[in-house]
């Protein structure tokens, strides 16, 4: 597998991503700056990382939708190749309206770093594959921002085609319908508040995350 | 010119925020306060003298930055240089 | 400029600079100094520059030991790891600036912590922050909390940096003065740190990151300045931070020195382009010239004399090797940093500033460091209290009333509010944090099985009772935590906080304070490598509880051989290692159930402080025992309750002591641990056989926190009482 | 009646939200634009109809809880309901 993580000015995951999928599964990963206007050939997954890309100033994610490499990151997306972005990527996915909706400010109006339970709401994607069925899975959030919003159609849209792939068993920051973790029509693009980089090894309290990571390995 | 742009969530977004002032504001007793919403105000100088162009630009601006349409509804108003 | 000679010596005592202070700086001259110089004058030797009241104590301290590569004297210490490695840290205080502006003092405080580190080639991986605040219910409290921790949440998360460990005390001494210490911990290679000292004449001084502005002039020595009533006036001097340029510059920075462009390097922290160019040619005994026209202004018409003294944050100064200036430019360039070639180093052995191509500063460098005041300040020894008998002190009404007391008393509660705010997690590298139970943080050294654990530890009331005990005790607390998670404690970093040191009682309280340390770190071989000094903090005349804060590091060699107090099992003896004699003297239990403050603090035994750490250490290391805790605020009690509510099994106390059962249980005796071991046996007949005191205390099992007929309290009741207080006292409106 | 204020930072303080738009409106090309800065507005129903009344009260509030005066400046208008 060949995957690349998107570096922006501000990302604070990128390495711990970069860590995660090589140890779960061996790949072989680049950066990739933003200004970059092009990506490597023949990749099979790319990664928007956790951080606070520009700041987070005005809104996050806002300006790192607008980088350069996003123009490559869309047109790779339309090919039909894996995009994640976790946490402050999905924010980043949602500005440059790869996802529907957006992420508002925690309903508790604060920054929330706790370990969450998930429920895999959709096992059978690119992204949850390898969960093999399991229906529970443990990460941590590490948010100031991660309340998702959409209308209640795309909700019902999103709900009704199964592009919910993650719930929260305990909401931490009002998200609506507990949604932690979603993807495109045509299930190539997922955003999601937990981070799953942050949850490789057991000394990291847990592994679930590597099985997202082995899930786009075995569809690659 | 200078221009002025207020940024407020749409009426169908809770605005978490303004409401947790509300409360905060009857809790400091001042009870008759209600609809507290609260916006993003971002103003700068914009060269030119058309206001018409002005505003035209400070539009695409919005879409394209300064406003996220998903949740946001956004007012320009363009006055002369201060 | 063209003060008169009386004006300049009135503008000179403005600065907070003593008549013969000013004397001194005339006599160097040879002339009146113009306000540039002045001003420059004035900062350097302020206290917070110069250390003026403090040099004479700390030079008490030891600094040496087998891993010191750096001890204090630039901007962190640094220690080695082994395997080529070494950490780098330190602690600094934004007291007075918090209190003024929570949110941005406190987030300030953690930029300026960690670009010390970042400025010596370490990669900062982890922060924690010591606060102290005011009594509860005094007005100000809430919001300086709410300020301060969202402060320090905002601006460590942003970068990226881990908030894994700290500590947060309520008391109404600080109701005027609180204090937030932050200490920061990087990773360099031990062969590539990088220093302060220019190294020869010739080379350019490069300006990096944020743009110069009007912030918090004078912040050097405001923060040497006692509060008035009108401190509401000082806001003018209030500095914004901006995170997002502190990523920016640690990444720009780290890249540069890579690069191999660096010859020396030093932050713009207080008092800023003064001290950094300052320190840069003083250190390397060379001069510096600088054209301020070329600083990076984020302001129109600023005079010399306000970027001199300007404290905007996120600031750099580099001294490069020749001809490597198209490395700066390039990698300034990536990163989106200000940048400019300001100056160059000279053979002249004096600081020359232009503005607008004329010369406003002309002065040697020497005297503003070699002659900066060093002052014996008189002092008297403390008056400290006798040691209060366990027979005067009365045993709880209701035991049970009294145990939930303790556990939901400010001090003792909870500080999930706090913490769940701070990005714990972030670099993936954190075992041990604020959520999971241990004595310790620990942080993996990325890419190997060695961990960091770090501590930060000071029990105000002890110090206050008794300052060279309480001196003691920080520092044993410190090694004890981090003995606890089964690290060898390496080192110390400290922050020493207190009142007016012009007030002999509070010089006596300094003093004594640094004695205690001093004779705790050479008994532990703990050397204290760096550290920051906080005085003046008082209000109307009120000083703050003496509070020397000590952070502290130590190596876990292996992670897979260590310990917390989350993970004892039901079934497990708690053996309790050290000796208790029922020291309630100015305990927790005193002050929270009886209402008192009084009597001496617990006294430390060095020596058996040691033996038993030592022996607990053995115990993790041997993979005896994985399930520790060490006896601190509460005694016996908390640290028990705190074991069950971690791991979420009950715990049956077992009283050895039948006279002063209270005493034994809500005791504060020093060098002493619990331990949960399944096979109880051996490791009694082993601390026995190295002359430890070690006894069974309790049992692990069921659901309830109980000691046979004094109390029975069912854990979720505990675990309410416990957790329930910040979150109810934070969201009262 | 309805409150309108603007809250924003005093001049000289460091803006730094300003700064970082300002500079992704040059990258988009907007590069006319300057001085960009960024507030806050909180706008709000108040009842009574004494202007000069409401106006005492949310100036009250501004000091108490809307604004944070040690580093922000703050602007009160007060309109007739809408
Ligand atoms: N209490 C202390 N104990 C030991 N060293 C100290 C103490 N206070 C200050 N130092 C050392 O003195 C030097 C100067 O400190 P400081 O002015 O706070 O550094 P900076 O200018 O980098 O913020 C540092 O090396 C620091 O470690
Ligand atoms: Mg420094």
């Amino acid at each position: 597998m060949k995957a690349a993580v998107v570096v922006f000015p501000g990302s604070n995951c990128d390495r711990d991503t970069k860590v995660a999928i090589e140890r779960a599964t061996g790949a072989q990963v680049h950066m990739v700056w933003h200004a970059e206007t092009e990506l490597p050939a023949g990749l099979d997954l790319i990664v928007l990382p956790g951080g606070f890309a520009y700041g987070d100033y005005l809104r996050c994610g806002a300006m790192a939708a607008l980088s350069p490499v996003m123009v490559e990151v869309r047109a790779s997306a339309e090919r039909g190749v894996a995009v994640a972005g976790i946490c402050n990527g999905f924010q980043v996915l949602c500005e440059a309206r790869m996802l529907p909706g957006a992420l508002l400010r925690n309903a508790g109006l604060k920054y929330v770093c706790k370990p969450v339970e998930l429920e895999v709401a959709n096992g059978n994607t690119r992204f949850t594959a390898a969960f093999g069925g399991r229906r529970r899975a443990v990460m941590t959030v590490g948010h100031g921002e991660g309340n998702y919003f959409a209308d209640p159609e795309t909700l019902d849209r999103l709900e009704g085609q199964g592009q919910v792939v993650f719930r929260y068993r305990d909401n931490p920051n009002g998200s609506a319908r507990d949604i932690a973790g979603i993807m495109s029509e045509r299930g190539n693009v997922l955003g999601m508040m937990p981070h799953p980089d942050r949850a490789f090894e057991p000394e990291l309290g847990s592994s679930d995350g590597a099985l997202l990571f082995q899930s786009v390995l075995a569809s690659a | 010119m200078k221009a002025i742009v207020h940024v407020f969530l749409k009426p169908g977004v809770l605005d978490v925020q303004g409401k947790a002032v509300e409360s905060a504001l009857h809790g400091l007793g001042w009870t008759g306060v209600e609809g507290v919403r609260i916006g993003r105000v971002i103003e700068f100088d914009i060269g030119g003298s058309d206001r018409a162009a002005a505003e035209a630009e400070i539009r695409a601006m919005c879409e394209k930055l300064l406003a996220n349409t998903v949740i946001e509804a956004y007012r320009v108003d363009v006055g002369p240089a201060p | 400029m063209a003060a008169s000679a009386q004006t300049m010596a009135e503008t000179a005592a403005e600065f907070g600079l003593k008549p013969d202070e000013y004397a001194l700086i005339v006599r160097r001259l040879n002339r009146e100094p113009n306000l540039v110089e002045l001003g420059v004058f004035s900062v350097m030797w302020s206290e917070h520059c110069s250390y003026k009241s403090s040099r004479v104590q700390l030079a008490k301290l030891p600094t040496a030991g087998a891993r010191v590569i750096q001890g204090p004297g630039e901007n962190a210490g640094v220690v080695d790891i082994g395997d080529g490695q070494a950490c780098v840290f330190k602690m600094e205080s934004h007291n007075h600036p918090s209190y003024i502006e929570p949110y941005q003092g406190a987030a300030t405080g953690v930029g300026g912590i960690m670009r010390d580190v970042f400025t010596m080639g370490a990669r900062p991986i982890a922060l924690l922050n010591a606060l102290r605040f005011g009594d509860p219910s005094h007005p100000k409290t809430r919001r300086l909390v709410s300020g301060v921790v969202s402060g320090i949440a905002g601006y460590g998360n942003c970068v990226g940096v881990p908030t894994v460990g700290g500590e947060t005390n309520f008391h109404r001494g600080y109701d005027g003065n609180i204090l937030v210490n932050a200490m920061c911990v990087g990773l360099a290679d031990a062969d590539k740190i990088f220093y302060a000292a220019a190294p020869a004449a010739g080379l350019p001084v490069v300006y990096f990151g944020s743009k110069t502005g009007r912030d918090g002039i004078h912040g050097a020595t405001m923060a040497s300045a006692e509060f008035g009533e009108d401190s509401d006036e000082k806001r003018p001097t209030v500095q914004v931070g901006d995170p997002f340029a502190e990523k920016l510059l640690i990444e720009a920075t780290l890249e540069l020195m890579a690069s191999g462009a660096v010859a020396a390097i030093q932050d713009m922290g207080a008092a800023g382009l003064t001290s950094s160019s300052v320190e840069m040619a003083g250190k390397g005994g060379v001069g510096v010239e600088l054209d301020l026209d070329l600083v990076p202004q984020r302001e129109e018409a600023m005079s010399a004399y306000e970027m001199m003294l300007s404290e905007s944050q996120e600031r750099m100064l580099a001294i490069l090797k020749p001809g490597r200036e198209a490395d700066g430019r390039r990698i300034f360039e990536k990163w989106g940093l200000d940048a400019a070639v300001i100056g160059r180093t000279t053979d002249t052995g004096r600081l020359v500033l232009r503005r607008s191509g004329e010369v406003v500063c002309d002065i040697p460098l020497a005297p503003l460091t070699e002659d900066a005041p060093r002052l014996e300040r008189p002092w008297v020894e403390p008056q400290v209290p006798a040691r209060l008998d366990p027979a005067e002190v009365p045993a709880p009404d209701d035991w049970e009333a009294a145990v939930l007391k303790l556990m939901s008393c400010p001090d003792v509660a909870s500080k999930r509010w706090v913490w769940e705010q701070y990005d714990r997690h972030v670099m993936a590298d954190t075992l041990e944090e604020s959520a999971t139970g241990a004595d310790a943080a620990v942080v993996r050294v990325h890419g190997t099985r060695k961990a960091l654990a770090l501590t930060s530890d000071c029990t105000p009331r002890y110090v206050a009772a008794n300052p060279f005990e309480g001196g003691k005790q920080a520092v044993a607390e410190a090694w004890r935590n981090l003995t606890a998670v089964g690290a060898d404690p390496i080192a110390v970093t400290d922050n020493l906080n207190f009142g007016n040191p012009e007030k002999p009682e509070i010089m006596g309280q300094i003093a004594r304070a640094v004695d205690g340390m001093a004779e705790a770190c050479r008994a532990l071989d703990f050397p204290v490598v760096s550290g920051n000094v906080s005085l003046y903090n008082e209000t109307g005349g009120a000083a703050i509880p003496p509070t020397p804060t000590v952070g502290a590091v130590g190596l876990i060699p292996d992670y897979g051989l260590r310990a917390d107090f989350a993970s004892m099992k039901a079934g497990q003896a708690l053996l309790l290692v050290g000796v208790s004699h029922g020291e309630l003297g100015a305990s927790l239990y005193l002050r929270e159930v009886l209402g008192r403050e009084a009597g001496a603090p617990p006294p430390v035994d060095l020596e058996l402080e040691r033996r038993a750490g030592d022996f607990v250490r053995g115990l993790i290391r041997g993979g005896q025992v994985s399930s520790v805790h060490d006896l601190s605020d509460g005694g016996l009690v908390a640290a028990a309750a705190e074991m069950a509510l971690a791991s979420g099994v009950g715990v049956e106390l077992a009283p050895t002591s039948a006279t002063h059962a209270h005493a034994f249980l809500f005791g504060e005796d020093q060098g002493r641990y619990l331990v949960a071991a399944s096979d109880p046996e051996p490791i009694i007949a082993a601390g026995r056989a190295g002359g430890l005191n070690i006894a069974l205390a309790g049992q692990a099992g069921g659901a309830d926190f109980a000691c046979h007929a004094l109390f029975r309290i069912p854990l979720a009741r505990l675990r309410l009482a416990n957790e329930a207080w910040m979150p109810a006292y934070m969201d009262e409106a």
